[in-house]
């Protein structure tokens, strides 16, 4: 076998390069080239972005197990464009005593989910497909658990790590009765052999659980809220929006790929978790005091969302999946940015009252805020309101009527809860106000981006002009 | 002789929730992860059955169980790194200590 | 006739100007303008009417409608649109005459009686108003235009009514009288559509096939419109804001509800009268039967009545009526087969407007003399007021229809009209004409005889009885009696202008010729009401009186309360619509249209609260929902679905 | 250059520009700027529109453009004008134009207020010019959102409450809306979104048609304050501030009435006509309704919020009618109800401002104190209840001449029960008249109160104008309504 294979996997390869040299950056830099190593992680994640983007031709490799086209490149350039905001976010609370000493691991392990979900998306084999599931979790864990002095922290990082393992696990008993009955473990075969009986749905369902654990779908949702809560807020950010994100691709490939004979199957289990999902998640977001408490009800909520594009099946679907993808992540990460940066002025969890008379103190911020929030609860000009729009779209034009009826009825009560905030900020008034608020540049830039993306992807549609012309999986 | 797949298929699956089981009762970390790690055999035990009974033709159920064996081994691994950090903490490893996140 | 046009735009203008730059002006200069302009416009159209009748008559010698100006206001589809434009016809020529005339003997009265009033300009603002709208629906082209300006002359009057808007009494009458002449209005409206739907058309003659078209709706439509009339005409029982509107100024009591508004219904009535007589006979009878009824309760009301303006206020109603009546028994167009009370109804409401306009005048007179509208501060003011004196005691003689005065020639014709029809209508009519006599002496006598209120209070003062000084009543200044003058040499002209001539039922000329019989029977009715009337009131408090208050009390008490007809009103307003309609609608809607979306809300709130304990923070729970989920889910697929 | 666009560039160009702006001058300035240019533009589109017509142009639309959006999903900015869109722009520029002088001296964080309003009236005039079912539903969600900012921070009263209620509302409206959307693009075999093609189609089987057009004209319905849906306006309109009221109740509540008209009834013409009656119904009892709840109210805005209840059921109720006559007079009477209810408004904000109540037990004899303000209120009393000369009469008028030609039972019943509307908003208007002007002051606190100042005084007299210049001369604007209600119907009834 030739090992110019593994150069042809242009991404991960990059990837592991960066990878390498922040970690070897990482043992020997002193003092000034120390101070060097934020930016050099921020322009390497960029630059990765690109470099992703550069070959979209479609291929396989090592007989079939790695699989590369436009789309699955597009979704990997979205994960890494995620990650390079996350790591923005990251500057001050990585300078911070507690951190900076171990910044270099937060990079390497930030990379290292990054290495697993781009092997999620490309793996046609389910051996390749679990090993990145693993990889892109189990560094996931050490993040959470990142502020070793902090009981939550601790306590946030166990619930995931456990759980997650114990998903893993279900998944894969699935995974091996599908072996069992097929007798293969390549996509391409396996969905050639599924005849749909019994066993094999339940191995879909096992399977299923093991992703939706990752998307957080309600049931399997329950370790989100408090790990989000507890978890670094940058780590929460980039679990709310990357790892999700990295799993509705994951799962969309995985059921066009292997389950295709069972669509009507696998439909209905969307079907019954996105309702499950949306109404549970917005009935319990409504009386959410701990800001990141509330945005993981919120992030499972969109996760139902999401879920309308993926039941469609169609190309369509894909598009909108993506384009929500993009869109939501945009929205969370100018949320979490503004998150941590209030958290890092005023040294304890941001409750929605911390935000009452918020505009007084700072309009701009405020203003963001808004913006991102009202993007979420789907309110044009803002690009959310083009992504639940399309998403509504695809599954309607799927003949999912009346789910997109529930989903729309509740984008009445999630209005609500967002509407919450918007009111503690600009109509509430603080006994005692919050200072103003000073952001790192890093975060500003985010912030910059995030907002450039909650203004114009909606507006321009070429965005998502480009990802419905990527052609199909 | 040979033990007919099904006896395997079913210890496995004695196997899988008794670690399910385990895993919803016991107050202790460590048994927790135990339990998974309980689990994660018995789904190796499964691949390997499938493997030497259904389709012995290929080596991928065994080549599975190997990589499962190993992940599982990282999973520990990182588990117990964080019930130490746990400990620290809380200077306790008891579930019933793990409720500050809740509601 | 194009100048006609003017007769509509000056009081507009002046109405425009008064209002806007009014409250600048210093009074004198407002009045000016208000009173040039009317007597401008009184002029044009005097000189309108006179180029109409010289020129009007057509080859068969009838008068024919005369359309100078009709543009199309508001199209509605393509068959029916709203026009607006002036329409010359015999009634309206003669209307024109009326108001312009009354309505300048009013702006010239209102000189000297409302001086240094608060408000000045506005009130020649709205006297303007009025008399544009008046005027705008006496030569109204269409039914619609009619309607609209009828609306504008309700809304004047409305003004009027409430020119004191700090005197509550006069707030609430306001308000009623809006308030009943829109309710009427509302079928007035409905008649309307009816009619404009079906005939195709809103104009006043619609075509043969228009009205074959509309068939058996017409009468509907305009009994529906008559309502409309019996609103703005206080027939029984829409009369109600009629006596409630003597709170307006003397002077607008006489313009509006005494001289022309009021009479608008009589004059729809007449302007449909073609299709009232030859399409719906038995409505234009029922209107008769009303009338009737109408002239009798307001007649007997009024012989009770302490306040002078209320008497004249119903025996506006009780005249009104008569014109009602006059048109009502009417069974052809042709004046000779009992097509009579058409000429007779309009002659009547001509003389009536300049007598009954002379009366309210001569009342604002008095008023403006002893400050008090009640007769018990009156008596024996004869000799303080000569002039006013002698120019309401002609106002009373005719209106009583004792020759030679204008009133006896038009309620002779009335009554005449009346006998054509039958003869209990008519007896019934010169009963009530009797009536008029008497109740009218009786306020002339406690007016102007018997002991003076003023020499009472004299002696009282003398006596240290009342310390304020009583003072001196004394006769109106020029400005006043100037108009009461003139109204008073018309009255006693105006019996022996041709009118038949000018008007009648087909247009063509009608030569008045007294019926000696009914004509003396019906002085001699009048002469013992006169009568009566000086043996019962001319002296102070004769026995008689007394006798009389006492046999008679309750009656006389329920008269006096105007047999309580304005209970019922408050009654309906304040109780029915008010506490049991629209109290409970609105109680309604804030506590179970509107609770119920809250209750929506508060579930959805509960509901959280109920959910949130799901989260109990302990991974084995987490994992156990887990299992369980994807267990339920797997049954789901493998037995439900 | 298409001169439509131009409506929508023009406030959002001022958005940043308000945001720049740093002292109040300036963000006045920019607000009469650009206000008074949107002014002047659809004067211009007025007259030029019909001279487009007279012209013989007889296309259903004018100005049309269509810029290819989102070519996946057929999605495009298209717009284009007819008779109702002109109308409906013109009475937006006016009531947006005098918005800014009614709330001249908004306090605090006038900024920020304008950039809301802005916002708000981009929305609107998007919707009015765009032909297109997703940028038309985008706008008209833009429009709703504002509204929750402007009536939460700068209201009064119950605020929060009312702001969250009335948002809440209006956006489980704009779900079944969108529900509605989605089912005639996909009705209509998902092949434009241009609500003139699919019409032309006609082509959306009357089953989904039954599903769907309840769901629209309901969702459009709850903006158009349909009875059970209308209980966000009493609140809402008492909580805003007074141009936000002016606005809301102004141009807002016309887009609910305008897209039924549009979109509901336009494009789903069968069920239309099936369905009517139960809607029929529903918005007579809101014309009665409405107005009978207000006679017992004693909150000034709430009276005007109920009689704006029983107003615009009177346009929905007309436009079921479906002859063209009542649906000019729908449209009629959303002018004339527009610029009347604005003018309410306007001078209940104003009196509230100064007297700090709108309880009419606590005012008398305001006429006194000030008759500027009051003498206004008369006028918008009396245009309210349709006297002859202002517009509302006219509007009234073609309503139920209109509503007469539908000639059966039912109708003829319904049509003589909204008629009786007129004499009750009589009654109730009145009523406050009455009340709080007449009489004799008796507060001590309200003598020492001041008269309009000149921009209060302005904002009044220009809407008066408007009022009356559409009651005495309303051959022109009818015509041009006309001839887009006719276009409308003869497509829906070929």
């Amino acid at each position: 076998m030739n090992y110019i294979q593994f150069f042809a996997m242009r991404p991960e390869v990059s990837l592991l390069c960066i990878y390498l040299v922040i970690f070897v950056y990482d043992l020997i830099s002193t003092g000034h080239l120390r101070r060097m190593f934020h930016p050099l992680v921020c322009i390497s994640t960029l630059l990765l972005t690109f470099l992703t983007l550069t070959d979209t031709s479609t291929f396989t490799l090592f007989g079939g197990m790695y699989e590369s086209n436009a789309a699955i490149v597009f979704m990997k350039a979205i994960l890494a464009f995620g990650t390079f905001l996350t790591v923005l976010q990251a500057n001050r609370w990585l300078r911070s005593a507690n951190t900076s000493y171990k910044q270099g691991e937060f990079y390497v392990l930030l990379l290292s989910t990054l290495v697993g979900m781009y092997f999620m998306l490309s793996a046609r084999h389910f051996l390749l497909l679990f090993i990145g599931i693993e990889l892109a979790s189990l560094p996931m864990a050490c993040l959470v658990a990142f502020d070793k002095y902090r009981h939550n922290s601790a306590e946030a990082g166990i619930k995931y790590i456990l759980s997650s393992m114990f998903a893993s696990a279900l998944m894969l008993y699935g995974i091996s009765f599908l072996y069992g009955t097929t007798g293969t473990l390549y996509f391409g075969d396996m969905s050639a052999l599924i005849t749909g009986q019994p066993i094999e749905i339940f191995a879909l369902v096992m399977f299923f659980t093991g992703i939706g654990f990752k998307i957080s779908l309600v049931p399997f949702h329950m370790w989100t809220a408090d790990s989000y809560q507890g978890a670094p807020t940058t780590v929460t950010a980039y679990l709310s929006v990357i790892s999700k994100g990295a799993a509705v691709f994951t799962l969309f490939i995985v059921l066009l790929k292997v389950f295709l004979p069972m669509t009507s199957e696998w439909q209905m289990i969307i079907y019954i978790t996105t309702i499950a999902s949306i109404t549970l998640a917005n009935l319990m977001a409504m009386k959410q005091q701990f800001i990141k408490r509330f945005m993981a009800f919120s992030s499972i909520s969109q996760a139902g969302y999401i879920m309308l594009a993926v039941i469609g099946g169609s190309t369509d679907g894909m598009t909108a999946m993506i384009y929500y993808v993009l869109v939501y992540m945009v929205a969370n990460m100018a949320i979490f940015a503004i998150i941590e940066s209030i958290e890092w002025q005023i040294r304890r969890a941001v409750k929605r009252d911390t935000l009452n008379g918020f505009y007084e103190s700072n309009p701009k911020l405020t203003l963001i805020m808004t913006l991102a929030l009202f993007s979420l609860a789907g309110i044009p000009p803002f690009a959310g309101f083009f992504s639940k729009f399309f998403v509504f779209m695809s599954a309607f034009g799927a003949g999912f009527k009346v789910l997109v009826f529930i989903a729309l009825i509740n984008t009445v009560i999630s209005l609500y809860y967002y509407l919450l905030i918007v009111k503690a900020m600009y109509i509430k008034s603080a006994e005692q106000k919050l200072p103003a608020i000073k952001s790192s540049r890093y975060t500003l830039v985010s912030l910059a981006i995030c907002i450039a993306g909650i203004i114009l992807l909606g507006i321009c549609s070429s965005v998502y002009g480009t990802i419905g012309n990527l052609g199909n999986l | 002789m040979t033990i007919p797949a099904e006896y395997m298929l079913i210890l496995s699956a004695v196997l899988f929730f008794i670690g399910v089981f385990g895993f919803f009762t016991r107050r202790n970390l460590v048994s927790l992860l135990i339990c998974t790690e309980l689990m994660l055999n018995a789904v190796d035990i499964n691949f390997a059955v499938f493997n030497a009974y259904c389709h012995p033709d290929r080596l991928e159920g065994y080549i599975f169980s190997l990589f499962g064996i190993g992940v599982a081994a990282a999973e520990t691994a990182v588990a117990i790194a964080i019930i130490i950090n746990v400990y620290r903490n809380v200077h306790s490893i008891h579930i019933k200590r793990l409720k500050n996140l809740k509601h | 006739m194009e100048q006609s046009i003017f007769i509509l735009i000056l009081p507009l203008l002046s109405f425009l100007v008064l209002a806007l730059a009014g409250k600048k002006m210093p009074h004198k200069l407002a009045g000016t303008i208000g009173t040039l302009s009317l007597a401008a416009t009184a002029i044009l159209a005097c000189a309108t009417a006179a180029e109409y009748f010289a020129a009007g008559r057509n080859g068969a010698a009838q008068f024919t409608d005369i359309m100078p100006y009709n543009i199309a206001w508001l199209p509605l589809n393509d068959t029916l649109s709203i026009d607006m434009g002036i329409l010359l016809s015999p009634i309206s020529a003669m209307m024109l005459i009326v108001i312009t005339v009354i309505s300048l003997m009013v702006h010239i009265y209102s000189l000297g009686y409302m001086k240094g009033e608060r408000g000045f300009q506005r009130y020649y603002a709205f006297l303007s108003l009025f008399t544009f709208s008046m005027l705008g629906l006496v030569v109204a082209t269409n039914i619609f235009q009619m309607y609209i300006f009828w609306e504008l002359v309700g809304v004047s009057s409305y003004l009027l009514i409430g020119f004191y808007y700090t005197k509550p009494a006069a707030i609430a009458a306001s308000k009623k009288a809006f308030i009943v002449t829109r309710f009427a209005d509302l079928f007035f409206l409905i008649g309307i559509l009816i009619y404009g739907y079906y005939t195709g058309t809103f104009s006043f003659t619609p075509t043969e096939t228009a009205i074959a078209a509309a068939g058996t709706v017409l009468p509907t439509a305009l009994m529906l419109m008559f309502i409309g009339g019996a609103g703005k005409s206080a027939m029984f029982p829409l009369h109600i804001w009629l006596p409630d509107a003597m709170e307006g100024p003397t002077p607008v009591s006489a313009l509006i509800h005494a001289a022309t508004m009021v009479v608008a219904g009589v004059y729809l009535v007449a302007r449909m009268f073609p299709l009232f007589v030859v399409h719906a006979p038995e409505v234009l009878h029922a209107i008769a039967y009303i009338g009737a009824f109408t002239a009798l309760y307001a007649a007997v009301v009024a012989c009770v009545q302490t306040d002078i303006k209320r008497v004249l206020a119903f025996s506006t109603i009780s005249q009104i009526a008569f014109m009602m009546v006059a048109l009502g028994v009417c069974t052809s167009t042709d004046p000779h087969e009992g097509g009579l009370g058409y000429m007779a109804s309009m002659f009547h409401l001509f003389t009536h407007a300049m007598f009954k306009g002379l009366l309210f005048l001569g009342a604002g007179a008095i008023i403006h003399a002893v400050h008090s509208n009640e007769k018990n501060h009156m008596g024996g003011l004869r000799k303080y007021m000569p002039i006013t004196h002698i120019t309401f005691l002609i106002a009373c003689l005719a209106i009583a229809g004792i020759p030679p005065f204008s009133g006896f020639f038009s309620k002779d014709e009335i009554i005449t009209a009346c006998y054509g029809f039958s003869t209990p209508m008519g007896l019934f009519m010169s009963g009530v004409a009797a009536m008029t006599a008497f109740y009218m002496f009786r306020l002339y006598y406690l007016i102007f005889w018997g002991k003076s209120h003023y020499a009472e209070q004299v002696e009282l003062y003398k006596a240290g009885k009342i310390v304020e000084e009583p003072h001196k009543p004394h006769e109106a200044p020029a400005a006043m009696t100037i108009p009461l003058v003139f109204l008073a040499a018309v009255t006693c002209v105006a019996g022996f202008i041709p009118f038949g001539e000018f008007v009648s039922s087909n247009g063509e000329a009608y030569t008045i010729h007294l019926d000696s019989t009914i004509a003396i029977n019906s002085t001699l009715l009048a002469i013992g009401g006169i009568l009566l009337a000086t043996v019962m009131y001319a002296t102070g408090n004769s026995r008689i009186t007394r006798v009389v208050n006492v046999v008679m009390h309750e009656p006389i008490k329920a008269a006096y309360h105007r047999f309580y007809l304005d209970e019922v009103w408050l009654f309906i307003t304040k109780k029915v619509i008010f506490n049991c309609i629209s109290r409970p609608i609105a109680w309604f809607d804030r506590n179970v249209v509107d609770a119920s979306l809250d209750l929506m809300a508060r579930a959805a709130q509960r509901l959280g609260t109920l959910v949130r304990p799901l989260q109990s923070g302990n991974i084995q729970t987490y994992c156990i929902y887990f299992l369980s989920g994807a267990l339920a889910i797997m049954l789901v697929l493998l037995y439900i679905y | 250059m298409n001169m439509l666009i131009l409506f929508i560039i023009i406030p959002i160009v001022m958005l940043p520009a308000l945001w720049a702006c740093r002292k109040e001058a300036q963000v006045r300035a920019v607000m009469v700027t650009g206000s008074t240019l949107l002014l002047l533009l659809s004067a211009w589109l007025t007259v030029d529109f019909i001279s487009c017509r007279n012209a013989g142009n007889n296309d259903i639309m004018l100005y049309t453009a269509s810029w290819p959006w989102y070519e996946k999903l057929n999605i495009a900015l298209s717009v284009g004008v007819d008779g109702i869109s002109v109308a409906m722009l013109l009475l937006t520029s006016v009531i947006v134009f005098t918005g800014v002088f009614a709330s001249w001296r908004i306090r605090p964080m006038a900024k920020e207020f304008f950039l809301w309003y802005t916002l708000l009236s981009v929305g609107v005039y998007g919707f009015f010019v765009s032909t297109d079912l997703f940028t038309m539903f985008m706008f008209y969600e833009t429009a709703l959102i504002p509204m929750y900012l402007l009536i939460g921070v700068w209201g009064s009263g119950k605020k929060e409450y009312s702001a969250m209620k009335l948002t809440l509302m209006l956006m489980g409206g704009s779900a079944f809306l969108l529900m509605g959307i989605l089912g005639i693009y996909f009705g209509s075999g998902a092949t434009t979104m241009n609500i003139h093609e699919i019409a032309a189609m006609n082509n959306i089987p009357t089953a989904t048609q039954y599903i769907f057009f309840p769901l629209t004209f309901i969702g459009f319905g709850v903006l158009g304050a349909l009875f059970p849906f209308h209980t966000w306006s009493p609140d809402g309109h008492a909580s805003a501030p007074t141009s936000v009221s002016m606005l809301h109740a102004g141009v807002l509540m016309k887009l609910g009435g305008y897209g039924c008209f549009r979109i509901a009834m336009y494009l789903m013409p069968q069920a239309a006509s099936d369905l009517a009656w139960i809607f029929i119904i529903l918005t007579t009892i809101s014309v009665v309704y409405g107005a009978l709840s207000a006679i017992s109210q004693t909150d000034l805005k709430y009276i005007n919020a109920y009689s704006s209840v029983s107003h615009c059921g009177l346009v929905l109720f007309a436009i079921l009618m479906m002859t063209k006559t009542a649906c000019t007079g729908a449209i009629l009477q959303m002018l004339s109800h527009g610029l009347m209810t604005a003018l309410f408004f306007a001078i209940i904000g104003m009196i509230y401002g100064r007297t700090h109540t709108r309880d009419i037990k606590q005012m008398r004899g305001l006429m006194k104190i000030m008759p500027f303000l009051a003498v206004g209120y008369v006028i918008a009393g009396l245009a309210n209840l349709g006297l002859p000369g202002f517009s509302g009469f006219v509007a009234e008028m073609t309503v139920f001449a209109g509503a007469f030609e539908v000639n059966d039972t039912f109708h003829r019943t319904v049509t003589i029960i909204a008629c009786t509307s007129i004499v009750i908003t009589a009654v109730y208007i009145l009523r406050v008249v009455g009340r709080i002007l007449y009489g004799e002051p008796e507060n001590e606190e309200h003598k020492k109160l001041s008269d309009a100042t000149w921009d209060e005084r302005f904002t009044i007299i220009c809407l008066v104008i408007c009022v009356a210049a559409i009651g005495i001369a309303p051959m022109w604007v009818s015509s041009l309504i006309a001839d887009g209600t006719g276009n409308v119907l003869a497509n829906m009834f070929p």
